[in-house]
């Protein structure tokens, strides 16, 4: 298969479904005269016109807003927040706007928007442009919420979101936008609310997703050494959460492991654990591990920033010692 | 005044004084505990929306506030929709899911009201925003308060419509309060319609009361606007008669302050002189539209009383569409 | 020991604390002219004038942002947010401002703010009037989050809240102001960060807050008539969670149910669950239970609003079911 | 032009070019990888920082941006601890946790640089509410983006501020682009500062490369608020020489648009023609001056190279205090 990167699988999906229907256009700060801060949005104004592709005001309230005024009219805008961490300023279009519009009336109206929302730590950027939130939309009725770790499912899932009715956020991690790997050719969708089964195994479940995939993977290889065999689940989507997949993981192994970026306390990891302590509790053999960031915002120095990241050594040592 | 056509004249008294009969109604229901939630009433704003609206046709759009009502009903929406919607019944607008504050109805345009202040506007923008890319000779014309004139949401909606040159009316509607602050406590400029010139767009304070002035100043704000001429800020300058929801204790003004300006204001009975001084509309004219309304609004009442509420399964759909 | 409102309570704590140090002060909006919507601010203006109980514009954003350079210019602002449905509009200055401040500039100073957000489900107040998103500053370090469950709690936390130099969100059921309960007389704090052990039991652990601390004590009751005697904790501050309570009684009961108002996905009940299923899951003797929202916004019909709050019942017979 | 004080030239000079030396070192060290993060220069912009700030004392406070480097030395941070900061190290600002876009120092009245835009303009005016609560002679300064004036923080805080009357100077840097964007296409108002008109507040707009310009703009708004008479929004026009930060390829503007308009308003070429042509100062002074300044840099660079990274257990404190 073809290889391409994460930003080249993004933009593929945006092509096509710009192509495809004409009612897709992306709203966002400087995104058309100079192709997205990661290079996300490059050729997209000069095939699409800078109508399609649309830079804005530094007006976050207004642009999430005009996206779901714009869906309400008809559209299916993608609205670009240029870092996830900005999502704060439009929190109340988020949550009780575009979350709420279709129950609220009854169902009368969908609200087609897609929100990516480029998160993550990346080259010291410090404590306002680093961070991880996806956590609080798993906690909003009316959101679903996708976070691929690769090029493939960063196709698949943009496209699928984009085809959606419903209001998606795309969490793209900064680190993943030059990632290379393979994507089919043609038509590629991955289904919202499946989760992948990166690798099969049988001793524990380790469960995650975005560019703490490649950080599990990593411990995955040195675990190997000691005969520790994870099976390795992709959430992919964060909401809804593909339960089944990591029950039946967790029935099988015995062990679960969660690990991402964002700080530990309340976030994603705590509602799969729960649900496994939930609904699975007499399949686990072993506690529950979380890995995730230390309880402070992010730091810029080198050693910190060093020190704040998940390390595929503490999830490997985390693991092996559940096997000691 | 001569050139005004009786169908207007009528339809402006019919819309002002079904308004008018609709939100009595909900008051004393409310009152009496048969509407739950908050409400908050459109009593002496009638002559707003109605003028506004009159300009608008069914594939236009709105987007309303918490105070909401007399925009629904200016804009064509079903009594009988709003009002078993208000009483949290399934047949309302919104299947008893929304209430007062979040009422809405796609079909003619009404992109709902918002429980949010100032939440409406980028909305409004946005929805401007799709009939300019789908290239519609639709506009959009957003309702919000003198409150909500100081929200972040109108300055980024009024800066990104004037740059985009978009098809909405800021219609600010300013009832001399918000909740319980007076106009002067809260906000920094004389008339709202001069915030306008921080956007290059134009801006015009009209008497709110007087549905005329009301609707030749919209006309001229909704022609532009459909010509592509771009937005425009309309302050409605008007009086909240009632208190800002309905069962506020009111301890902020006095009842002499209310009752003298609604004696002098009130746009209905304002209304009515003027078209009776002028022979425009007789006064059985008058009479047969308000009898004729207030069997509506009874209707809405016996309507929503006789609707059965939501049934607890339902609670779990349209979460996603 | 004296009775007093919910309401009165944070009353007398605002008067004890703006009395005892002039640099606390209020801003919100409708506060000062009717003494706030719940009338929780009754009197203060006419007692400390409207300069330290100051009616704003609606304007979320400011007000908030405003709490936090008054803060660094010397002054202690409480701030009241009207409804917490509202703090959407101002997440910007809660998470990124107010929350990292003192981090990002190297602890150089403090942000002593304390955010008032009145929440839950009261008289059909619908979806953008009723909800309870506590959970997303659980995930916020550098904030503390407490959310008392009665009068004495509430003064006492509310005082401690005012003294204490860093943010803090007090959320406040709208339900409660009205609740009568015994306040001790003179000075009286609550530690932040210390749960109560509300009723001491055998058989399983419930955890909780709020509002619902009155529906598990219903659903404690009911549970006597049939011989289960549960252990119940008043969690009261939310971040940093008092693990140790949690954990000694779970080690006693070997059982945990948690239970709130706001929705079970992505709630504070995830967070709790994940640390016992990791740090305590051989206390275990049975699947951890949560009770919360369905996932759904927040309905307005009286029918629908009853089937989203958790209930007594449900509560009862979850807990019920385990012990048959 | 003759009644300028030497001492106040040597100062508008000894702080123009210390900011330009910095931001120069800065550049270098950026591109050789040195320093990480995001990086925003303030080439160009010098003599708005200068001009302003030599109105205030050290009890005045100033709100800054994503751009803060010279509003820091213009109020008289120290540049071995702003260096150390950018370089990550312990004996930095913020002890290496902050980094370029998150620089503060209390002691001086500096409040914050700010990685979100328009994010210290409420900070701004709570500081001034603290002010005036606090019954204190102080004033604050709040530096924001001609890009910045677009979001809704501003509105509030200008409507707030004028409400309020706070002591507060709303001072735009209207360098012409927000990253990409040229001012045009986003900002739909002539001069920024004819939105002042919309909070009832003086609106000026002066030639931000102009350092005397900006002195005298700022003395008359700074002393208005000082003496009570409440915030004013002035806005410096400049131009941003430099990329939106460092590294960024510019593909938006041609490289002779932005010399062509540098050799012509580069502000510390301007003030030197002007101090020589006029007699005020000497080369000999400005050189002087200039070693100076440069020796301040260059031991700022080895103050920070030779500092240690903070060490990883610093990671937990000062998360709350
Ligand atoms: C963002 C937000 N803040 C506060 C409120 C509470 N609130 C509801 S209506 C209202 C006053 C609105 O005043 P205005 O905009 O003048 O409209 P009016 O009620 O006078 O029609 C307030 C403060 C809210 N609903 N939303
Ligand atoms: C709320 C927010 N939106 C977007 C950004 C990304 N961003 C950083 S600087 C900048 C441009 C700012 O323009 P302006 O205010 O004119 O300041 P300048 O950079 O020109 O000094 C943008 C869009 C941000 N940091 N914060
Ligand atoms: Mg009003
Ligand atoms: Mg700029």
């Amino acid at each position: 298969m073809r290889e391409i990167t994460f930003a080249q699988a993004t933009l593929e999906a945006m092509d096509e479904e710009m192509s495809r229907d004409e009612r897709v256009f992306v709203l966002g700060e400087d995104i058309a005269r100079q192709g997205g801060i990661f290079g996300q949005f490059k050729g997209l104004p000069q095939k699409f016109g800078t109508d399609r592709v649309r830079d804005t005001p530094i007006s976050e309230t207004a642009i999430v807003g005009a996206g779901v005024g714009a869906a309400l009219g008809g559209m299916r805008p993608v609205v670009d927040m240029h870092f996830a961490d900005f999502m704060g300023v439009a929190m109340d279009e988020l949550f009780n706007q575009m979350a709420k519009i279709h129950f609220m009336f009854g169902g009368q109206r969908s609200v087609p928007v897609v929100v990516r929302a480029p998160d993550g730590l990346t080259n010291q950027a410090a404590a306002q442009h680093s961070q991880s939130i996806e956590a609080w939309f798993l906690h909003i009725p009316g959101l679903k919420v996708v976070i691929p770790s690769n090029p493939a499912d960063a196709k698949g899932l943009l496209k699928s979101a984009i085809r959606d009715d419903n209001p998606v956020i795309y969490f793209e991690h900064k680190m993943l936008f030059s990632e290379i790997g393979p994507v089919p050719d043609g038509e590629h969708l991955v289904p919202i609310g499946v989760a992948a089964l990166t690798k099969p195994g049988r001793d524990i479940t380790i469960v995650s997703y975005s560019y703490t995939m490649k950080v599990v993977m990593n411990a995955v290889s040195m675990l190997k050494n000691d005969g520790i065999d994870p099976e390795v689940i992709d959430l992919r989507t964060i909401s809804p959460i593909d339960k089944e997949t990591i029950l039946n993981s967790v029935a099988k192994t015995h062990r679960l492991a969660i690990a991402h970026e964002a700080v530990k306390q309340g976030g994603v990891g705590a509602e799969i654990a729960a649900i496994v302590a939930e609904e699975g509790i007499d399949f686990l053999d072993a506690p529950i591990l979380r890995f995730g960031a230390p309880f402070t915002p992010v730091p810029f120095a080198r050693s910190l920033e060093a020190a704040y990241r998940v390390k595929a050594e503490d999830i490997y040592s985390g693991i092996k010692a559940l096997f000691d | 005044m001569a050139e005004w056509d009786e169908d207007l004249l009528c339809r402006f008294y019919r819309t002002m004084v079904t308004i008018r009969f609709f939100e009595q109604a909900v008051e004393k229901h409310f009152l009496a505990g048969e509407i739950p939630g908050f409400v908050h009433l459109y009593i002496g704003e009638e002559a707003i929306a109605t003028g506004v609206c009159a300009n608008l046709t069914e594939d236009d759009y709105i987007a309303s506030t918490h105070r909401g009502h007399g925009h629904c009903i200016a804009k064509g929406a079903d009594v009988n929709k709003m009002m078993a919607e208000l009483f949290g019944r399934r047949t309302g607008y919104c299947k008893g899911k929304g209430g007062s504050m979040h009422i809405a109805d796609f079909s003619i345009g009404m992109l709902g009201a918002n429980g949010v202040v100032g939440g409406s506007l980028p909305i409004a923008a946005g929805a401007a925003l799709a009939i300019s890319m789908l290239d519609q000779k639709r506009v959009t014309v957003a309702f919000f308060g003198d409150g909500a004139s100081n929200r972040g949401t109108f300055h980024e909606s009024a800066n990104l419509a004037s740059v985009w040159k978009l098809p909405v009316i800021f219609l600010c509607e300013n009832n001399q309060y918000a909740s319980t602050t007076p106009y002067k406590t809260t906000t920094s400029v004389e008339d709202i319609a001069d915030r306008a010139h921080g956007y290059s767009m134009p801006g015009v304070a009209v008497d709110g009361n007087d549905v005329f002035a009301v609707y030749e100043a919209a006309k001229a704000a909704i022609e532009r606007a459909r010509n592509g001429g771009g937005p425009s800020l309309l302050e409605a300058k008007t009086y909240r008669v009632k208190g800002h929801f309905v069962g506020d204790p009111e301890l902020y003004r006095s009842k002499e302050e209310v009752e003298e300006i609604f004696k002098k204001r009130d746009p209905i009975s304002r209304f009515e002189k003027q078209v009776l001084n002028e022979g425009l509309l007789s006064q059985k004219k008058l009479d047969d539209i308000k009898l004729e309304a207030q069997e509506v609004i009874d209707n809405a009442l016996a309507f929503a009383k006789a609707s059965p509420e939501p049934d607890p399964s339902e609670l779990l759909s349209d979460v996603y569409a």
